[in-house]
């Protein structure tokens, strides 16, 4: 059978010392999914991103993006797989200016001619949508915090990927600031760019997510739709520190 | 085109953009071109030794500085070239090849061991903080190995290492029958300093300078974009050691001898001072540091001073303290804030 | 000839024992000539090839100049103001117009003199206490006539130079051989310096001597070191090996016994005292049964201590280098190894004996052509005058006496050329000089421009007091002779070094 | 010669040249492992260290054991103004630091030549020796093998057991943290600081007996030094620093006594950039990992 995985993990073990961040970790996401991955702090979200990522090494199990098996593979390259990631602390470059923050990502990444265009568009569209004008000479320390965030997804963008990672895009955002990522992802993903999400943020969640995973302990706990995961009792239980 | 290799010359990799600045920066050239006419050959020579050590010192902006990689033992570099290029025209004197095979052969050594050894740095991902010691210690390895090769089983062809005493007798570069000595030899370094520094200005202007200072400003966001830092450090790495060769092969010419210590401790930690005294993050300031810092020290030993490395140390905390960029960084800043003010003054 | 160079000769002599006018040729008979070893006085008679040089004494051009380049700073510092202390006194008493007794007695040497002179000299005039020593030094009934001074400094009959207040430029070289190219330049180029004393290490040395011979610099080396060096701009006024190797090495295999165990510092110095240990030994019937070169940058000697047990040899020769270095002497000394020790670098330079607690140091020989204890009248006398111009300075090394009495004998050069033309100051240096310094008579051999020295085996007991079993009143610098080294006639810059010697094959 | 009297020689040169590098390193790895500083001016530390010994032992007539632990606490002193003055400025900026300290270095090393002159008179080396099958042994350099097994135990008991062991760990993960639950990082800065600089005095005072007491004996130290903190690493200074120095002395002690100390010298320099090669965050990073295994399959 075909696999038809954008991005997939099979049975991904990762401990540090006494800590088991991923235990068994199976995902699959399909091209132009937007998924949301929650789960209480210390559930190996952001581990998760780095495993996937090649941040980190897995222990054992392996990861394919695009059918290709990148587990033995360094993180640059997976990144020219198409894979796009934001960190969970703010990483733009914060001495340079905003219009060589934007330069720096390298465009000639993408596969294709077509997959090019497309993200050219989606390029276009992120910087009309986050109000950020790619001549701007003002140094990134002196943006304001969301504008930070939303350079950085930007940033991400002008690698050209096809599959973006996002980690906690909203934290420290007003909830306007909060709707604006919001609607930006959604128009991002309608132009088939495939996002993955870890959020914490359930108003960010329930206004984006088409499917949810939720991490705990480093196991998917559950997968499902976000109308089934906020209903779920056993969810709610792992928030408030009770499921075991 | 011409204007596309102005702006990469003229970029802002590097203080000074302004048109100012550049008549500025002109003035100061025609006024090194102008310096060995009204001063001794002494003198000549000695500016030439200061200039000389720019290109080290330059290699360390573009690897501390630029790159945010910090190697303590970078006259590893220079030794290697000095010696390699002392034993390969050491062997071919009288043949008027000899000298160029020496320089490139001095390039090539360094390059190569520089190459090796920063494979096993980078690809190895080892941690940012060890690399200066690593360095260290592979110069004081080239140190003790050197100091030790006195005897005649020391003997490169005609040419013997000399252990601790030095490698002497080092033919200086000629063309025909026209050896670059004294004067000529203060135009050879002029030239050599203004030709690195704009060409390093327009490599750290190019796409492949800005990815370098992106990986300085944080070398896993860069990696996340796809490129390949250990490959870029490594290259820049193996350039800088290709500008410590080159003063390594100018200073052999000034003096005809290189020893040990040339590589020791002592003098390994000199490019560290004069690119963290001007701001390593600047060539034009490292090489401000770089002659005025040299300048100092000789002439405090003329003196026969004893307080010469009390004072230097002294500066060296004072910088880190109060001007934590450079002192020539911090100042340039601040004449351009200044000017900026007074310019903003002048148009309301 | 005496009389033509009564009016004008400016070398000094005394009639008593007190120090006075220079005087000349007349009063020869009343004068003694038995100050030093078998020495002899200045002003008898100049060689004859000196006749016809000018002999102006009206000063002119201002101060004569000496460079006097040490580290005063980093890590060698700690010899480096010893010798630099070492010129400021000379410079201070030969403005105060003294100088160290001596002058030239021709390319014969000592006790070539009676071919010269008008009326033979005569050995003691009843007033002294003659001795009489064999070449081993100890005291005999026949042997050399041997008198002690109570002092050597006298009456130079000469403000300064020829007139000239003498200036010391002496800037600080920082251990740094980067700043000793630097300040040689400068001081031969912009200062213009009439004669050059400079370095301590070889590497020093050997990083100005380029320079030295670019500019034709007349060039004083007063360090200890390995020889060979022969080059028609340097004179050399420290011992070499001949001079200190061989006489330590056939003593120590008589005394204690044919096999050597030698621990060497791992750089030229050391590497080249090892192989002429090496060449020598087996002459006298020595075996070196073990070698150990060590890096200057090591400190712990533990393995090395135990590689000397794991030998067993019947005396030890050590030469180490440097504050590092010398580490090994408590080392050892604690491990409980009490072999016999030789050297020719220790005590007499590190003053090892001084710092380290005894018996670290107990049945340490070494030959040593100056050591501060010596005790005759004339090195108490300097010492004396050391510490009233230097009262805080530790120890004065052997090459601090080395500066001290080159300067002096720079300036009884000049008198004798009668110029501070560089070229002629070297014929002077050639002219067959001898001096009377602090350690003994001191002689310039024209050939070679290396010194004869007085030395003299001193050895630390238990209680780290130093005593004196051997002396040699004068040993000559024979290598660099034995391979033809003639620097009167062919002209030369190099250094050899034992491997172009066929004696060195092993 | 006996195998058991060369056996026994083998062992101690081992023990010794162990001990010297753990010495060497103490300080220094402790400042680095807890602060991330690296510090240039280590062995000026351990210079003053022994001048503060000397001048205790051989001007005011302390017996040695008093003048070490009076040394100790000199530095220490010495050390916690420096890091007020200077060094708390330089926290998250380790190449700036290290710069700094270096200049620092500079400072204190040719100041002293200027106060204290080319050399101090060297403190006599307690203990006499024994001998066995040829080979004799030093009981100093015994009892200095002693003291670094027990400065081991005791480091391990103050960062277990003591509260500025658990504010220093804390510190150590994350200051961040720590600070917003109470922990004085601040305090706890200049306190590692001070121990790391007095620490490095007690080393300094425990080499002096052994060494030339001079200006820049300081330099002697600081490439045995760095070599063992780097192939210790900072991931446990405990472990690291002795981990490094018993490997490194099993690699320097047999090739220096059968080849000389020239390349034992070169051994060690070799074996510290293949080290680094294999196990890039050091031997402590690497015993770490062994550990987690094995508690993993406990736990499994």
């Amino acid at each position: 059978m075909k696999n038809t995985f954008i991005l997939e993990a099979r049975n991904v073990n990762k401990r540090f010392g006494g800590v088991i961040a991923a235990n068994d970790v199976n995902l699959q996401v399909k091209p132009g999914e937007l998924r949301c991955i929650i789960g209480p702090n210390g559930a190996g979200k952001s581990t998760l991103f780095s495993l996937l990522c090649g941040i980190q090494r897995v222990d054992s199990g392996e990861i394919f993006i695009h059918e290709h098996d990148v587990t033995h593979k360094q993180q640059f390259k997976r990144v020219r797989f198409g894979i796009g990631l934001t960190f969970q602390t703010n990483r733009t470059y914060q001495d340079l200016s905003v219009k060589r923050n934007l330069a720096i990502p390298n465009p000639s990444l993408a596969h294709s001619k077509s997959a090019h265009q497309q993200s050219k568009e989606r390029m276009v569209m992120a910087l009309k949508g986050f109000d950020l004008d790619p001549q701007d000479e003002t140094r990134a320390c002196e943006l304001p915090h969301h504008k930070l965030q939303w350079l950085e997804i930007a940033m991400v963008l002008a690698g050209f990927p096809d599959l973006l990672l996002i980690d906690e895009p909203t934290a420290g955002m007003s909830r306007d600031e909060t709707d604006r990522t919001v609607e930006i992802l959604k128009q991002l993903n309608d132009h088939g760019l495939t996002i993955v999400v870890v959020e914490h943020d359930m108003h960010f969640v329930k206004s984006i997510a088409q499917k949810v995973t939720v991490l705990h302990q480093g196991r998917i706990f559950m997968e499902g739709n976000v109308a089934d995961i906020t209903a779920n009792e056993d969810v709610k239980n792992i928030y408030l520190g009770h499921a075991h | 085109m011409n204007s596309k290799i102005l702006h990469l010359i003229g970029g802002g990799a590097d203080i000074g953009t302004s048109r100012t600045f550049w008549i500025g920066f002109i003035i100061v050239v025609i006024l090194f071109a102008l310096y060995p006419i009204q001063v001794s050959e002494f003198r000549a020579s000695n500016a030439a030794y200061y200039l000389l050590n720019i290109p080290l010192g330059l290699g360390m902006a573009l690897l501390w500085g630029y790159c945010g990689v910090l190697s303590f033992g970078h006259v590893a570099y220079f030794g290697i070239a000095g010696y390699t290029y002392g034993i390969i025209a050491g062997n071919m004197v009288g043949n008027s090849f000899g000298l160029i095979a020496g320089v490139i052969g001095g390039l090539l050594a360094s390059t190569l061991v520089a190459g090796v050894f920063a494979y096993f740095v980078f690809y190895a991902r080892v941690r940012e903080w060890i690399i200066p010691i690593l360095t260290l210690v592979l110069t004081i390895l080239l140190e003790t190995f050197l100091g030790q090769t006195a005897g005649y089983q020391w003997r490169v062809g005609s040419v013997l290492l000399g252990g601790y005493n030095g490698m002497t007798g080092i033919p200086s570069i000629q063309i025909g029958s026209f050896v670059f000595m004294g004067y000529s030899f203060y135009y050879l370094c002029l030239i050599i300093v203004l030709v690195c520094y704009v060409a390093l200005r327009m490599l750290l202007n190019s796409n492949f300078g800005q990815v370098v200072i992106a990986i300085r400003e944080d070398p896993l966001r860069t990696e996340m974009f796809g490129y390949d830092i250990r490959a870029r450090k490594w290259l820049v790495f193996v350039l800088s050691a290709v500008l410590a060769s080159i003063s390594g092969l100018l200073y052999v010419q000034w003096g005809n001898y290189i020893t040990p210590s040339q590589v020791g401790l002592l003098s390994a930690a000199l490019p560290v001072i004069w690119a963290s005294v001007g701001g390593r993050s600047s060539l034009l300031a490292v090489i401000i540091a770089t002659l005025i810092l040299n300048w100092v020290n000789f002439t405090l030993s003329a003196q026969g001073n004893q307080y010469a490395m009390v004072i230097i140390g002294t500066a060296l905390v004072i910088t880190m303290l109060f001007f934590p960029r450079g002192i020539v960084v911090m100042t340039a800043e601040w004449i351009g804030k200044f000017t900026n003010r007074s310019n903003n003054e002048a148009t309301h | 000839m005496n009389n033509d160079n009564q009016s004008d000769q400016p070398e000094t002599d005394i009639t008593d024992g007190k120090s006075s006018k220079e005087n000349f040729g007349p009063k020869i008979t009343r004068r003694s000539f038995l100050q030093g070893s078998a020495a002899v006085s200045a002003g008898i008679a100049a060689p004859i090839y000196l006749a016809g040089v000018s002999k102006s004494f009206a000063a002119k051009g201002g101060a004569v100049k000496i460079g006097h380049i040490e580290d005063l700073s980093g890590n060698l510092a700690v010899y480096g103001v010893q010798k630099d202390h070492g010129a400021q006194l000379a410079v201070k008493e030969i403005n105060a117009g003294k100088t160290l007794k001596g002058g030239p007695v021709g390319s014969g040497g000592l006790g070539s003199l009676s071919n010269y002179a008008a009326n033979p000299p005569i050995m003691g005039n009843g007033d002294k206490d003659l001795k009489f020593v064999n070449d081993g030094g100890e005291l005999t009934e026949s042997g050399m006539a041997f008198v002690e001074d109570k002092d050597v400094l006298v009456d130079s009959g000469d403000s300064g130079i020829l007139g000239r207040e003498v200036e010391l430029i002496h800037p600080d070289g920082q251990s740094n051989n980067n700043i000793w190219q630097q300040l040689t330049r400068k001081l031969i180029q912009e200062d213009k310096v009439d004669c050059l004393v400079a370095g301590f290490t070889s590497a020093e040395r050997e990083a100005i001597r380029p320079i030295v011979d670019q500019f034709k610099q007349l060039y004083i080396y007063t360090n200890q070191y390995e020889g060979g060096v022969a080059d028609s701009n340097t004179f050399c006024t420290g011992a070499i090996c001949e001079q200190q190797v061989i006489p330590v090495v056939d003593y120590m295999i008589q005394k204690f016994g044919p096999r050597v165990y030698t621990i060497a510092a791992d750089y030229n110095f050391g590497q080249l005292t090892a192989a002429w240990t090496r060449a020598f030994a087996p002459q006298v019937g020595g075996e070196i049964i073990g070698e150990e070169f060590v890096p200057l940058s090591v400190s712990d000697f533990t393995t090395s201590i135990a590689k000397v047990q794991a030998a067993k040899p019947d005396w030890v020769f050590t030469l180490l280098v440097g504050s590092n270095q010398s580490n090994y002497y408590p080392q050892a000394a604690a491990t409980g190894l009490e072999y016999p020790m030789a050297s020719t670098v220790n005590m007499a330079q590190g003053y090892e004996h001084r710092r380290f607690k005894p018996p670290s140091l107990n049945r340490m020989y070494n030959c040593v052509n100056y050591i501060e204890e010596i005790p005759t009248a004339r090195n108490r006398a300097f010492v004396k005058r050391w510490y009233e111009m230097f009262p805080k300075d530790p120890y004065i090394g052997q090459m601090a006496q080395n500066t001290y009495f080159s300067v002096h004998m720079y300036a009884k050069a000049v008198r004798i050329a009668g110029t501070t033309d560089q070229e002629e100051v070297k014929r002077a240096f050639e002219s067959g000089l001898h001096l009377e310094a602090p350690e003994g008579t001191v002689f310039m051999e024209p050939s070679t421009h290396h010194c004869s020295h007085y030395i003299r085996l001193a050895t630390a007991d238990a209680d780290h007091n130093v005593s004196f079993v051997r002396e040699w009143p004068s040993i000559q610098p024979w290598w660099l002779q034995r391979l033809g080294v003639n620097l009167v006639r062919n002209k030369e810059y190099k250094q050899y070094i034992p491997d172009e010697d066929p004696f060195f094959k092993s | 010669m006996e195998i058991d009297a060369l056996a026994l020689s083998l062992t101690y040169q081992f023990g010794t040249n162990a001990a010297f590098l753990f010495l060497s390193a103490l300080g220094l790895i402790v400042i680095l492992g807890m602060m991330n500083i690296i510090n240039l001016a280590h062995g000026e530390l351990m210079m003053m260290g022994a001048y503060a010994a000397t001048i205790a032992n051989n001007q005011f007539g302390l017996p040695f054991p008093l003048a070490v632990i009076v040394s100790f606490f000199a530095v220490a002193i010495f050390g916690a103004i420096l890091e007020l003055l200077i060094v708390r400025r330089f926290y998250g900026r380790e190449l700036s630091a290290l710069v700094v300290t270096w200049g620092i270095s500079l400072i204190l090393g040719q100041g002293t030549f200027l106060v204290f002159g080319p050399f101090m008179p060297a403190i006599k080396i307690p203990g006499g020796s024994y001998s066995y099958g040829g080979f004799s042994f030093s009981e100093y350099w015994l009892v200095l093998i002693g003291i670094s097994i027990s400065l081991v135990i005791g480091l391990y008991w103050l960062y277990r057991y003591t509260s500025y062991g658990l504010q220093a760990r804390a510190t150590m993960q994350n200051a961040e943290i720590a600070k917003a639950l109470g922990v004085p990082t601040n305090r706890v800065y200049t306190l590692t600081f001070s121990l790391g600089a007095g620490l490095a005095g007690l080393s300094g005072a425990l080499l002096a007996p052994t060494s030339t007491i001079a200006p820049f004996m300081g330099q002697q130290f600081v490439a045995p030094a760095f070599i063992t903190v780097v192939v210790g690493g900072a991931t446990n200074v405990i472990s690291g620093a002795v981990g490094s120095s018993v490997l490194l002395s099993a690699i320097k002690t047999p090739i220096g006594m059968a080849y000389g100390a020239f390349l034992g010298t070169v051994a060690l320099l070799v074996a510290a950039l293949v080290i680094i090669r294999i196990m890039p965050d050091g031997i402590s990073a690497t015993l770490q990992k062994i550990m987690d295994r094995r508690r993993a399959r406990h736990t499994l």
